[in-house]
């Protein structure tokens, strides 16, 4: 079985990522998950590829962190983060959430603020190649 | 010594992911950045996230011990 | 491809109806998924199965007008709702909800409002069997 | 005729999922539910939702045509 929070180069599949998901309970009525892919044009230009550097120690510990948290505050019975680095291209997954609950509030919601927290709090950079050259993305307030 | 490390945008202009300062008595962590700020003032403006040993640093007065790792990084645009 | 709103007796795959929701656009940005799925403990009982009775041409006809009109309110570029009927037992699923976007906040908002107003809106029923017999299922408001 | 449909817990009450009721000129459908509520009173205590010929009803006092067809449900519990 593959670990609930994962931070690697290659692409995942949701049917495995939901079946492990699953696989912790069989009292998991919901199950909401995000997932994040790269936009072949963003803010007006073209994006030929998108590159990732990430601090990885630390990115990991607080995804497992994000992970735990998320558990606790919305009574989760389990989650999942995985998050792609290296090199992506329009079209391909950049980052998996998934959260399981009994019912559908708690796993839409903690869902929602598990992506939320990971952009505030993973740190996790994006650079965007485009036709006017490359460029790191600053995020939005 | 003190490990520096940069990434993403920061790393950039620095023109290093990493380097070694020199460790002093009392150092705080506000000490080792104005180091490093003074010495990479371009790659500085950028930066609004210190980590210590690997978690969110809040305070920048803590005093630093010889062999810590400290990370200076700009915004998080990961996700 | 397959249709993107179906009542169905058969399993679908998450990988699948990703697959055909990103497909519609490479401006996709983000993706929000509902699975919802057959737990084997309800209300303090244990179900050993559940049953599902629809209004079938209505129910396929309201989930149509239901992604319509999350595309349209949320600015989606693509949205897909799949619910199963016949029988399923625990760990079961029994309805998928996709909602892509350009940006993340659209994708989650959406597909928590279109299974909200799917469970209003759409006419399927469930029975569960429990130890105690069997019971239709009463919706909380 | 008007077509009656039933489903789920209202079917099981009134035990079966289908039947044909006389048509009458100027019938509303609160006409055709009153006269299937007093049938079956004990299904239709569970109806809260009513189709006509697919849609959701919000007036029942829209007059029935001929060969209409009309659905008393109870809540739905899908999803």
């Amino acid at each position: 079985m593959k670990q609930a929070v994962r931070i690697q180069l290659e692409d995942f599949s949701q049917d495995e990522e939901i079946a492990a998901l699953k696989g912790s309970s069989k009292r998991m009525g919901g199950i909401g998950t995000f997932l994040g892919c790269a936009r072949d044009f963003s803010e007006g230009r073209e994006v030929a590829e998108i590159n990732f550097d990430a601090y990885g120690p630390m990115a990991l510990s607080e995804m497992q962190k994000l992970r735990t948290d998320a558990i606790e505050k919305y009574q989760l019975l389990d989650a999942r983060i995985v998050h792609r680095i290296g090199t992506v291209t329009g079209g391909d997954n950049i980052v998996f959430i998934a959260a399981g609950a009994e019912h559908r509030v708690a796993a839409l919601e903690a869902c929602h603020w598990m992506i939320d927290e990971l952009k505030q709090r993973v740190p996790i950079w994006k650079k965007e190649t485009t036709p006017q050259g490359q460029s790191w993305v600053v995020p939005h307030p | 010594m003190i490990k520096v490390l940069f990434f993403g945008p920061v790393a950039d202009r620095v023109g290093s992911n990493a380097l070694q300062m020199e460790y002093r008595a009392d150092m705080s962590l506000q000490n080792l950045r104005d180091d490093c700020a003074a010495k990479y003032s371009q790659a500085f403006e950028l930066v609004s996230m210190v980590a210590l040993n690997g978690e969110h640093a809040r305070d920048m007065f803590v005093v630093l011990n010889d062999g810590d790792e400290v990370a200076f990084m700009a915004k998080f645009s990961g996700g």
